[in-house]
Formats: structure tokens, sequence, C-alpha cells
């Protein structure tokens, strides 16, 4: 049996899933059905860092080794991939699950067990709550709306806006985050109560919500919505020529989405404002450009491949801090000791019962830079304070 | 004493007036034909009784005890069953994915008492009442000489024998009338007289009352006691065989002259 | 000999052998969820058949059945009604419901009933995600387990059991009833309406019950799954979960009680054995591409359903012509 | 009251949309009796085919259009004989299982070849709106309802009123004597598989400016395009286009006057309710079934 | 014209037809007859192709056909109107009887229309209605009217005066003789034996899936044993 001195010298069982040369890892992602666009980047991501690392010799000399599970964004088969991997596949952590539904059917099981949970792929506010093994660190979407609010406030200047949020968990969560925020600047007669404006994640036709926000006539329209519906909504506001600024959250941060939606709203787009939790600027990005064409040439390098990527760069960074006290208690110590600024988020860090994952995050605006659109940091990287 | 009277009944289609005014009775116990030609509206007739169709106008009274008189036009299709009325089809129409024997339960169906629950717990009440409708069914089926075949798909038996299912499954729901429509087609002429003699025996053996609708003049003339003749809806003469077959109108709408060939 | 003929013994006999099957066998966790999930769609599968199998009446709304048990037991236990009231309510109220469904389905025949229902299942659906108060939205509702008398169903062993419990009870209900009165006049209803009525079936009556039983079964079962899986959300609800019930009671044979057991454990368990062979793993989305393959597969030779492959494979082995005539029973 | 017309401009085009999706779906379901339900999957595979025929190949757009209208004819040719043919016996249920499978396919398969990214898709027209007392019109819009009502009336003349038709209805309502009477059974159910795909394609093609390229595409559109066949009745080719346009304008005039987040409860119920009330649909006819 | 030799075919388990040989000569009529069950429409249907013989062959018009589909030997001019009527419900009367000229190339379409509807003056009167509305002996006449509107060489009717009234059934033979005198050759199954016997110049007895006995039909109905066995006495 693996073995190792604790700090008081005392022997200490490795947690399981370590070896001498390996550390065992699973991951529960969405990888087949029409879903599969969100986790198969996400996971190729994931697995391009893993590989990079493992390349250049491991994490203190041990390979990672993950195992991949495809829950199909069903909750009861994410509670079976996930008893698979903690019982039976026996593996040391679980990173970067995915999907809000399985995240949240398996939050008693990880709890129960201990094993510490790196990195979701979901912006469910419950698990900042969730326990001291949980690592969340994508933004929620209730803070982040919140911070929308004070960028609304401060950076936008806006008197008035209107929110089209997508009537799901995304879009709810993000429209109570952004009146919370409101309300803690005391501002909340910023947003109307018409003002807020439904739309489907799945709709086709925007033009009701989109006439709805140009009647308020508003300073500033935050979309809180993915990729699919934003771009339609882009497509409404220039079929309609409605220029106003807008803001939309983190989600839609990534040259995919950009090229994809320009195209169908070539006028309105310079308009478009996006959060952004990552420092994606051709540098920092370098290593997972490369690592992606080496390994999935033919998986396109969008926000998912980046969370995927920032999940493996997480759960290394708490395996180095950990050295070779790779037990689960060891794993969380290190985590709860991290503070993680070489990746591509600006700042990771957990302390005993803080579980925000990242808080600080900055606009960017989309440019035209030689034809091509980009998008361009425009703020610092801030808080909600 | 009539068991059924139907009076003033017309239904149209669109524009097509299918039957019209028509009113005839049929004497308890007797064997009565209903004839005319080709969409004269005898099955018409025959779905206005059996409720299959609500006629725009007229009245269907079915007496089949002596103190009970039911307004047939009151009552839903699948209520008529249980006053003592049933019908065959002019296309058979059975249960085909069932055997002969359930068929012939499903003609049990409103005298079978047992609630869901205790048919789904099989209690003993259940189980008590599925051996009597059995042994009922069992003995209709002997009756009709299919003993043998009664665990046999009913739709993959002949024409013939379908149609003698049919029949079995109006006898075990113990009417008082029996209306049948063109019981004889499809059969030839051995096959039609072994029918005639059924019909008949179902008439004297159970007291029941028939109302036929057929074409083959063989059986119609050599059982029935009475006869109605319809044309465009409208009765056009009745009476007894003989006098049918001698009346010229009936001739020359639908038999021809002197083709009566029996 | 003869008593191991009657089939509510074999499915007792069945259900024991297989309910000890973990305690002596040592599955993977993971895999005994499965199987419990395998065992909670065989409950709504069986009601599904009742339906469509027996009383010809199409559903494509029949998760909605199953959302609504899951979220009325969840919301019971949560407020501390005990589960097995609780388990009861999630069957009874669907079932009123299904009375809904069942006099749509007196006036809707075959295509039209099929997206009326959809429409239902939709609507239903819908109703989920904004009715928060009592389902919690999209942000879902979390549940107990199941617990009788104090014992918890904790571990999947325990709860297989008791899933197993619940199958064979409403597998012998199902039996019984459609081997009596009822069965027969769905059946009749099925094949001719018209001679159905004539023998004094009320379409209406049996529409509801073939309705309201259905739906019960899926209450029942989806109480079982919130109390497995501890948590459940609207988007589950949904089409694709509806249309996965139909295939179910297809692939596995129609007016089948077996088949239905056996389409629940083909459509849960074969997607994730395709996605197990380590080759074909790697090729993107291949099962996916795989297990619609192994559905049309199974439609195309076995018509009947995997339930009736003996008499399937007899038939064909005598004879080439049979193909029509199989279909014709 | 311009927002009142501007949301029934807009409702009528995505009911447009709707409506070409249910043509296809609908002369199958006349044909051959089958619900298709991967009818949109098809429809999505031929427009990814257009899209990368103009995106990667380079071809002008009337030339990747043309292409994929020539792909969705053998597409719908191989699909009808290996998949529907073999299983002509099979009931209804079951071939709509055959359609899941389908789904599963050919939604597996496009992942597979085309992989999982979204992509912009340029419109068949492309043209400055036109703004009618503040009323935007957008020449595509036009385009797409114009081409909606073509085809329907191509489709209302061959099914009505050419020997092809009464042959496609005869071979409906009974295979079996149809080939009795001389028609060649096999050949109608390819023809109306491969003008159904074309459809799909056309279809597809036009709504992926809206919805762009992707897998997902025509989810939303496919559910639709089944409301809508249902709504105005599947036993005619008008039927299923007034069907779509109510849907487009009622989901925009309950989402614009009632309410945003319960517009699907409320179209849906309607939906339900008009059924209730006609069942067959709002062009649906009632035969009283002859017994 | 026609000649089957030694045709054998069966429905799954079902014998239904046992080593049958039967000819038709061109410009004759020819009658099967026999009880429920024995096996006559089984044989129309291996002629025009519905059931696939396991053995034996079909010969017409010198060629053999038991390996074509049903629609091609429709185009060779065998055309069936079937047991039970089979019309198209959905269809109208005017429509049914156009899918019967399907086949048909020439431009007299028209005139044989004219022609049935002069045989059956009803299916003009109700040429719009559905035809699955029609009374039952309409919906026969409508077959028979289908099936001759396709002009066949070789006209297979199966109990063609099912369901009708007596008066027509006289004229339905009577139709059947003219329409052999224009020249079409008919396969006739009858239950009326006395009827068909009498227009017939050849007849053949099944029973069980097996000629039993053949013969001049005017020498069969006056047979003695023919008489008490099949024609009821
Ligand atoms: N549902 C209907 N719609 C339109 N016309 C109908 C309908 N039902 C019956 N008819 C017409 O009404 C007339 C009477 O039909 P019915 O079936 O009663 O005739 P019938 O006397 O039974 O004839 P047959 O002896 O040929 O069976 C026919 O001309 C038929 O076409
Ligand atoms: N589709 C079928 N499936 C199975 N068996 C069949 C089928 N059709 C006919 N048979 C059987 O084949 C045999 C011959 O039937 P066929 O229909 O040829 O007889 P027929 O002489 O035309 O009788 P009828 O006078 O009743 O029309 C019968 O035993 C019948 O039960
Ligand atoms: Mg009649
Ligand atoms: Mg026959």
């Amino acid at each position: 049996e693996a073995a190792v001195n604790n700090e008081a010298g005392d022997k200490v069982e490795y947690a399981q899933g370590i070896t001498e040369d390996t550390i065992k890892i699973g991951t529960i992602a969405v990888q087949s059905g029409v879903l599969s666009f969100i986790g198969t980047p996400y996971v190729a991501g994931m697995e391009s860092y893993f590989n990079m690392i493992n390349e250049n010799g491991g994490v203190n000399g041990r390979k990672i080794e993950l195992l991949k599970k495809d829950d199909e964004f069903k909750p009861d088969k994410a509670v079976a991939a996930v008893e698979s991997l903690i019982y039976d596949d026996e593996v040391f952590a679980i990173v970067g699950q995915l999907g809000t539904p399985g995240v949240v059917a398996a939050q008693d099981i990880v709890k129960e067990k201990g094993i510490p949970s790196v990195y979701f792929g979901s912006g469910a506010v419950s698990l900042t709550k969730a326990g001291e093994n949980f690592f969340p660190v994508q933004p929620n979407y209730v803070y982040e709306g919140k911070l929308m609010s004070k960028y609304a406030f401060e950076e936008f200047k806006a008197d008035k806006v209107v929110v089209m949020y997508q009537n799901d968990d995304v879009g709810r969560d993000g429209l109570e985050g952004f009146k919370d925020g409101l309300k803690e600047l005391d501002k909340s007669s910023m947003l109307p109560s018409e003002g807020e404006i439904a739309f489907g994640a799945s709709d086709t036709d925007f033009t009701v919500q989109i006439q709805k926000a140009k009647e308020q006539d508003p300073d500033l329209i935050i979309i809180y919505g993915l990729g699919g519906a934003t771009s339609g909504i882009l497509k409404g506001m220039e079929g309609l020529g409605v220029n106003k600024p807008m803001l939309t959250t983190y989600s839609n941060a990534d040259a995919s989405f950009l090229k994809m939606a320009s195209k169908g709203a070539p006028n309105v787009i310079e308009n478009l404002n996006v959060m952004g939790w990552l420092e994606v600027n051709g540098e920092s990005l370098k290593p997972l450009n490369e690592a992606m064409k080496k390994y999935y040439p033919d998986v396109p390098v969008n926000a998912y491949t980046m969370a995927g990527w920032v999940a493996g760069e997480t759960f290394v960074a708490g395996v180095k801090k950990a050295g070779d006290n790779l037990t689960w208690d060891g794993y969380i110590k290190a985590m709860n000791n991290l503070k993680f600024t070489e990746g591509l988020a600006p700042e990771i860090s957990y302390e005993p019962g803080v579980r925000q994952g990242v808080t600080k995050m900055a606009v960017s605006k989309v440019v035209k830079n030689n034809g091509q659109y980009e998008f361009k940091v425009k703020t610092a990287f801030k808080e909600f304070e | 004493m009539s068991i059924l009277k139907v009076k003033d009944l017309s239904i149209s289609f669109g524009g097509l007036k299918a039957v019209d005014k028509l009113s005839f009775e049929v004497k308890e116990n007797s064997i009565y034909g209903l004839i005319g030609p080709n969409g004269a509206g005898k099955t018409t007739v025959f779905n206005c009784i059996s409720r299959f169709y609500t006629p725009d106008e007229g009245k269907i009274n079915f007496h089949p005890r002596d103190n009970k008189e039911y307004n047939l036009l009151d009552l839903k299709v699948y209520e008529v069953i249980s006053k003592g009325l049933v019908r065959t089809f002019q296309n058979v129409e059975l249960v085909k994915h069932l055997s002969i024997l359930d068929n012939l339960l499903i003609g049990m169906h409103t005298t079978t008492k047992g609630g869901i629950i205790s048919q789904g717990l099989k209690l003993l009440n259940v189980r008590k009442e599925e051996k009597r409708i059995r042994k009922k069914a069992m003995e209709v089926i002997e009756f009709l000489g299919l003993k043998g075949l009664e665990n046999q798909l009913a739709g993959s038996q002949p024409y013939g024998i379908q149609k003698l299912v049919e029949l079995g499954r109006t006898l075990v729901s113990e009417p008082k009338l029996i209306i049948l429509d063109e019981p004889a087609a499809g059969m030839n002429s051995n096959e039609t007289e072994t029918l005639s003699k059924l019909i008949k025996r179902i008439r004297d053996e159970f007291n029941i009352t028939i109302l036929l609708v057929e074409h083959d003049m063989g059986l119609v003339m050599n059982i029935c006691e009475e006869i109605c003749v319809i044309n465009f809806g409208k009765k056009i003469a009745q009476g007894t065989p003989s006098e049918i077959q001698n009346n010229p109108a009936v001739q020359e709408a639908y038999l021809g002259k002197g083709e009566v060939s029996c | 000999m003869n008593i191991l003929k009657n089939k509510p013994i074999q499915y007792i006999l069945l259900g024991l052998i297989i309910a000890i099957t973990p305690f002596i066998f040592n599955f993977q966790r993971g895999t005994l969820t499965m199987f419990n999930t395998v065992i909670i769609y065989s409950i709504v599968a069986i009601g599904f058949n009742i339906l469509l199998g027996y009383a010809g009446q199409i559903s494509l709304g029949h998760a909605a059945f199953m959302g609504l048990g899951a979220y009325i037991s969840g919301y019971l236990t949560n407020m501390g009604i005990p589960f097995i009231l609780s388990i009861l309510i999630a069957g009874v109220i669907p079932m009123i419901i299904g009375l809904i469904l069942g006099l749509v389905a007196l006036r809707l025949e075959g295509h039209y009933l099929a997206i009326a229902t959809l429409g239902f299942g939709v609507t239903i659906q819908q109703i989920f995600k904004e009715w928060t108060s009592f389902t919690n939205g999209y942000s879902g509702m979390r549940g107990q387990p199941a617990s009788i008398f104090g014992f918890s169903f904790r571990s999947r062993e325990s709860f297989f059991v008791l899933a197993i419990v619940i199958l064979v009870l409403l597998s012998i209900f199902a039996y019984n009833l459609l081997k009596s009165k009822t069965g027969r006049a769905l059946i009749a209803m099925r094949d001719s309406e018209h001679a159905a009525q004539a023998m004094g079936i009320s379409l209406l009556k049996y529409k509801l019950i073939a309705f309201s039983i259905s739906a019960f079964y899926a209450g029942i079962a989806g109480s079982l799954y919130i109390h497995l899986i501890r948590f459940i959300e609207p988007n589950q609800w949904g089409v694709e979960l509806s249309l996965n019930l139909l295939a179910m009671v297809v692939i596995g044979g129609l007016a089948s009680i077996e088949g239905s057991i056996i389409g629940a454990f083909f459509l849960t368990v074969i997607p994730d054995i395709l996605k197990e062979i380590p080759m074909l793993g790697e090729i993107r989305n291949l099962s996916t591409i795989l297990t619609g393959v192994s559905l049309i597969l199974v439609i195309m030779f076995l018509p009947l359903g995997i339930a009736r492959i003996n008499i399937q494979i007899k038939e064909k082995l005598n004879n080439k012509n049979t193909k029509k005539t199989a279909l014709n029973q | 009251m311009n927002m009142f017309f501007q949301s029934i401009m807009a409702g009528l085009e995505t009911g447009s949309l709707y409506a070409l999706a249910a043509l296809g779906l609908v002369l199958i379901f006349r044909t051959s009796d089958v619900i298709n339900f991967a009818q949109g999957e098809m429809a999505m595979f031929s427009a990814f085919i257009a899209f990368k025929l103009f995106d990667g190949m380079k071809l002008p757009y009337p030339l990747a259009f043309l292409g994929a209208i020539v792909f969705a004819i053998l597409f719908g040719f191989i699909v009808e004989r290996v998949f529907i043919r073999p299983a002509s016996k099979a009931s209804l249920v079951s071939k709509m299982i055959i359609t899941l499978g389908l789904i599963m396919i050919v939604g597996g398969l496009a992942n597979a070849l085309f992989g999982i990214d979204s992509h912009y898709f340029r419109k068949a027209i492309v043209a400055d709106n036109m703004n009618i007392k503040g009323v935007v019109i957008q020449p595509n819009a036009i385009f797409i309802i114009a081409i909606t009502f073509f085809i329907m009336a191509g489709l209302f003349y061959m099914i009505n009123k050419t020997k092809m038709g009464i042959a496609i209805r005869a071979t409906a309502q009974d295979e079996n004597t149809a080939k009795m009477m001389g028609i060649p059974v096999s050949k109608v159910y390819s023809m109306s598989w491969i003008i159904a795909t074309i459809l799909g394609a056309i279809a597809g093609i036009l709504i992926a400016p809206t919805t762009n390229v992707s897998t997902a595409m025509m989810g939303e559109v496919h559910l639709k395009s089944f409301i809508a066949a249902v709504l105005g009745g599947f036993g005619s080719f008008y039927g299923p286009v007034v069907g779509g346009l109510i849907i487009g304008v009622l989901d925009n005039l309950v989402g614009m006057y009632i309410s945003l987040t319960w517009k699907t409860v409320i179209v849906y119920g309607l939906l339900i309710l008009t059924l209730i009330i006609k069942p067959t649909g709002i062009f649906g006819k009632t035969h009283r079934k002859k017994v | 014209m026609l000649k089957l030799k030694d045709v054998s075919a069966f429905y799954g388990y079902i014998h239904a037809l046992k080593n049958i040989s039967i000819e038709v000569k061109e410009g004759t009529i020819v009658t099967l007859l026999g009880a429920n069950g024995a096996g006559k429409t089984s044989t129309l249907k291996t002629i025009s192709g519905m059931l696939k013989p396991k053995k034996g062959t079909i010969e017409f018009q010198g060629r053999d056909i038991s390996k074509k589909r049903p629609e091609d030997i429709v185009s060779l001019g065998i055309v069936q109107s079937p047991e039970g009527r089979q019309v198209f419900p959905e269809l109208t009367v005017l429509e049914n009887l156009k899918v019967g000229a399907y086949t048909r190339k020439d431009k007299n379409i028209k005139n044989t229309l004219i022609k049935i509807y002069d045989y059956f003056p009803i299916l003009k009167e109700r040429k719009n209605q559905m035809a699955g509305t029609l009374s039952g002996g309409e919906q026969q006449m409508l077959a028979i009217g289908r099936a001759l509107m396709a002009k066949p060489k070789l006209l297979l009717l199966d109990e063609p005066s099912l369901g009708l009234a007596p008066l027509i059934v006289n004229n339905i033979f009577k139709i059947i003789e003219e329409i052999k005198k224009e020249g079409t050759t008919i396969l006739l199954v009858e239950q009326n034996a006395y009827k068909a016997l009498a227009i017939a110049d050849y007849a053949y007895i099944l029973e069980t899936g097996k000629v039993v006995l053949q013969g001049n039909a005017k020498e069969l109905k006056s047979d003695s044993k023919v008489k008490s066995a099949y024609l009821g006495g």
C-alpha cells in the first residue's frame, strides 16, 4: 500500500485513485445527442490540458488519468456516473462535472463521500454552499448578474436598463443577481418591471421581445442568455434597426460565438459588450490553442474549451500544492491555501468556507479590426463589493 | 305484440335523403325481413336502431318485455345491448386478435360483474363470474357447432366461421331482438341453407325475435314471416313472402320479374 | 409443476430472484443505480403498454405524468408526509389528470391524438418550469430517500428490492386486469370500436380507464424516481422521454407485460453499453447512431417486439412468407 | 399600432417557416401514413450540405441551394429504400419508432461529419429592408412567405389534380389494392419521400439564417411544424400552412399582450382546446364513419 | 391465354393451394367454384401476383408471370375486382374509377367511363361521394367498375354479386357476357354457382386448395353429383 508521512510524521495512506505514478480522476459531461456541442469541446479542453501536463512529465511525477462519463445531461445518468467513478472506478477526485441538472443531482453523493470535486461546468448558486469538498470555479450566474449591475451603473452610466433574460435557470439567475445588485447599490429604479423581458432558449423569433425592449428606450440592454438565442436577438436587432449598447454574459465571450453572431448582425454587433472572467489575450491562450491543435484538431476552441482547460488547471494547481500529501484531507487543505494566478483565470483562491469561485470579471467590447470582429478588454477585473 | 316500432324515421347525408319517413313494426318472436335495392337505406336503418346514427326525425321504440318500453333514441350506442337488442355488421366486425371464446365473452360485457380493483386483485367474485361466463360461452359455441375452435384466433378463421362467431356473440348477451345485416353474404347455397336453419332455431329455442337485411331471396322467402321492402328510403311494400314476391312494384324495383329462384 | 405456469406466480418468483442478485453478485454501484432506473421505467412502460398495446390509444405526453408523480411525491415527502402515503398520492393525482386526456382521446384518433397528447405533455412541462412555488422551477427539486416505518431505502440494494416489489405487484395487477373483463373490453375497443360499442362497451369509460391507469403507473414510477435519484428538474419530463417510453413498449412488444420490461431494459442499457465499447467510444456520437440503428433493426426483424422473439424466429425459420401473417395476428 | 403590425409581420415569417417544414411532414403522412419524426433532422442535414457547399466549397448561393436539393433527392431515396420500405408492413407506431431511430442516426452522423459548431448562413434574398409607416419589412421574409404559398399550391395541384396525385392518395389508403390496380407503389413511396426531403431541405436552408446552421437548428421549428399540421389538419395542404401562420402570429400576439413567460402554455392550451372542439383540425373534414 | 401449372401457395403455415392447374382460353369465361375457404380467392391472388406461389408456373400469353410484381402484371392486362370490394374509402367514386385506369395510356378513357356509368347509373349519381360512405352494394358496383376501367385483357372477378340486389345480380351477369363479347377474357369466382355456370364456358371446382372437378360448364350444371354437392340440390 502506498503511503505518505503527514506533517506530524505519521503514516497516512494515499486516497483512492492515487498510485506512485498516477492520479486517477473522473469527469462527467454530455458527449452525445444535441447537447454534445457543449460537452465535446469542454472535455477536449480538459483532456488537452492533462495531455500537455502528462507529456511534460506529469504532476510531481504522476501522470493524470482521466475517466470520462457521458450523462446525456440527465440527472439519473449523472448520478449513476458519479457513483461509478467514486465507488467502482475509485477515482481520486471528480473534476469539471458539467451540466447543472447532473451536478445538483450528484451533490449529495459527492458531499456524503467527501471526495474533492473541482470545477463545475455550471453556474448553479447552490454550489457555493455545497460543502468543503466542493470547489466551484466559474462564476455563478447570480453573482455575474450582480456584477453586471455594478458595471451598468459605473461603466455604462445607465439610468435605465432592460434585461432580456433566457427563461430558464441561466437567465433567471442572472436577472435575480442583477436585481440584487441594483438593490444593494440602491438603484432599483434603473430596471422598471416592464424592462424584465423573457425569451425562450429555443425561440426563433424575438421580434416581440426586441420591440418591448425598444419601447423602454433604455441606456443599456442586458442580454442574459446563451449563444443560440443571443445571436438570434442580435439578428433581430439588426433587422429592426435597434442600436443600443448591450451587455451579455461571459458564456458568450468566445471567438466562435462572435464569428457566428457577427455575420447575422454586422451593424449592431459593435454595440455588444461581454462579461469575462478569463484573460483571453492571444498570449495566454497560446498553450490552449497549441494543445488543442495537437490533440483535438477538429474540435472548436470556444468558451467551453476554455472552461475545460481551466478545470484542468485548477485541479492540477491543487495537486501541486498538496505535494505528496494526496489524501482527500490533504488535497482539500492544499486547495484552501491556494492562490492560483498563472492560469487563464486572473485569480483562483479559496479559504475555508468560501466557495464563491471566480469573483473578478472584466467587460470587453466588440471591436472591428482589419475587417474581423474581436473582443477588446475595456475595464479592469473587478469584484462586486 | 310489437317488439320494435319504427315510426317516421328520416335521415339524410348532405343532400341525400337516405331514409325517408319510414315506419314499420316487428312482431315479437317473428323473423322479419327488411329488403330493398342497393343504397335503399337498409343498413342506415339498422344504424339508427342500434344508435350508430341519430336520425333527423322519427321514433324508434323497443319493447322487450311486457311492462318495459324504451325510446331507443334516448340511449347511447353502448347502452342498447343491455336493453336486449343486439346487432351484427354487414362487414364482419370481430375482435380479430382474440380467440373465438374471448369474442363471445365480450358479448357478455354488460352482464359481467366486478370492478377494476377486484379484477386486478382477482378476488373471489371475479373468479366466479369468469367461470360463469365461460360456461355460458361454451354452451353457445357448442350450439353453433364450433366446439374445438374456441381457442383459435377469430381473425384467422374463414369468413363463414367469422359470421357464425358474430352471431354467437349476439346470442350470449341473451337478447330479445337480434338484427342481422346480410348474414348470408358470401355464402354458397348449402351454407345459406344451414344458416337459415340456425336462424330459425335461434328464434324457436331462445325465443329471440330476428330482424334481418338480406339480398339472398332464397333465405328471405324461406324464413321470414313478414317482409318490408324499401326503396330510396321509403317503404314500397309490406307483407308475407308470397305477397312480396308477387308485388309488381317490388318486382320492378328489386326482384326483377320471375327471377326468384329457390 | 402446474403452479409454475401461473403468470403471477412466475412474476413473483422472477422478482424474487432478481431482487436478491445484488446481494449475491457484487454489482457496481453505478450499474445498480441504472438497474434501479430500469425497474422504474418498466413500471411506466407497463402502464403505457396498457394504454397503447391494449387500448390502442397513443400518448406522446406520458413523461408529464411521470414528472407529475415525481414532483408530487417529492413535495409531499419534503413536507414530512410519509413515503407510503405520498407515493399513493403521486399515483392518484396523475390518474385524475389522466382523465382529461381520456376525454380528449374520445374525440381524437391516431395522429391527432398523438399530437394533442404531445401538446399536453409540453404544456405540463412548461407548468413545471413556471410554477416555481411547487416545483422550484429550473433549480430543480431535491428528494428524500424513500423510507417505510423508519427503514430508509438509502442503499441501492434495498431500493432495488423496494422497486421490484412494487413492479411485481403492479405487473400482477395489470395481468389480472387484462385477463378479465376490462382487458377484453380494451382490446375490443382497439380492434373495432364499432363492435365494442355494439357489445355495450362505453368508449368514454374505457378510454378514461386506460388513460388513468397508465397515468397512475407513471405517477408511481415518478415517485420512485425522485426517491432514488433524489433530484428532478423540468427538462427531464419532455418529448424525448415520452418518445423513449413509446419506443420501450414497441421495441419490447405491444400488449405484453414482459415486453414492457424488456423494452425499458433495452432503451436504458443499450445506449450505455454502446458507449462502453472502447474502440467505438472515441468516435464522436457513434453510440447515438448505433442506438438508432439498433432500434430500427429490432423493428425490422422483430416487428412484434423482443418479447415475442421465439415465435418470430420460429416462423422465420419455417417460412419466408410469414411476415404478413405474423402481423395479422 | 406599429408594434402590433410588426409582431404580425414577424409572426407570418416564422409561421411560414413552420408551414414549410410542415408541408413535407404532411406529404409523407398522406402518402405512407408515417409521422416522420426525423423530418427536422433530415432538413438539418440538407441545410448543412448547402452550407458546406457555400461556405466550404465557396459555390455561389444558388448553386449551393441546388446542390442541396440534388443531395435531398438522393437522401430521400436512400432513407425510403433503406429504412422505411423494409418495414412497410409494420404498424403505425413501429414506423414512428423507425423515424425515431432515424433521428439518432441522422443527428449523430451530422454531428460526426459536420462538427458541433453553429454557423451563420446567409439569407436567400439580401436587400435593404423596407419601412412602411414604421413597420420594418424584410424582403427575405416576403420571399419565404411567397415560397411557402407557391409550394403549397404546387402540392395541392399535384395531389388533387394529377394522375400521380390520385395514385399517391390511393396508395396511402390501401397499398395492396393500389398494387392490384397497377400503381407502382414503390415508385410512389420513393417519390413522396424524395419530394418531402426536398421540401425539408428548402425549409432548412430558408430557416438557417434565423436559427443558424447547427445540429440543433430544427428542434423548435420541427415541433412547431407538427403542431401547425395538426392545428390546420393533416388532410389538406392549406391546413398546415394556415396552422403554421396562426401559430407564428399567435405566439407573438400572446407574447406581446399577455405574457412572455406563459406564452407556451397558453398557445398549447389553445391548440388542445381547438382540437377538442374540432378534432381533425381547423380544415380537417370529419367523415361520418360508415358502419 | 392463362395457364397455371401445379401451383402451390402458402399463408404462413397454411397450405392454401395444392398443385392447382387451371387454363383459361382467350375469349372465354371460366368460373371457379367451391365452398368457403376452398382457395378461390387465393388462386386469383396468385395470378395477380399478390400471393407468390411457392411452386409451379403461371403463364400469361406464353410468358411466365409467377415472379412478376402485381403492378407489372396489371400492365400486362390482368386486372382484378377483389373480394370484399376494397374501394379506396377516401377517394371519390370518380377518383376510384380513375385509379382503375391508371395503367392505360390510350385516349379512350372517357368512353369507358361513360359505359361504366351506363352499366351502373348510381355511380354517376354518386360520382363525387366518398367511396367509403357508399352502401355495401354500391361499393361492389364501384369495385367492378374500377376493374373495367383498366380495359383488361383478362378480368378476374372475385364474387362480383356479393351484396347486390337480385335485379343488379342479373345485370352483372349480363354485363359479364357483354364484356366477353367485346373480347375480354374472364375468370369468375362466384358463390352463385347456378348463374356462374349459366354464362361460363368452362368451370373448375375447388375443395381445400385442390381442383376436384372440371369440365364444360353446361355439363357440370346438369351433373347431378355436382348439383347435390355444390349447388345446393
Ligand atoms: N355516411 C354517409 N355519408 C353519405 N352518404 C351515405 C352515408 N351512409 C350512407 N350513405 C348513402 O345512403 C344510402 C343508403 O345506404 P345504406 O348503406 O343504408 O344502403 P343499403 O340499403 O344498406 O344498401 P346495400 O344493400 O347496398 O348495403 C346510400 O346511397 C349511401 O351511399
Ligand atoms: N391472409 C390469410 N392468412 C391466413 N390464411 C388465409 C388468408 N387468406 C386465406 N387464408 C386461408 O386460405 C384458405 C383459402 O382461402 P381463400 O380465401 O382462397 O378461399 P375462398 O375459396 O376464396 O373462400 P371464400 O368463399 O370464403 O371467399 C382458407 O383456409 C383460408 O382460411
Ligand atoms: Mg347495407
Ligand atoms: Mg374468396
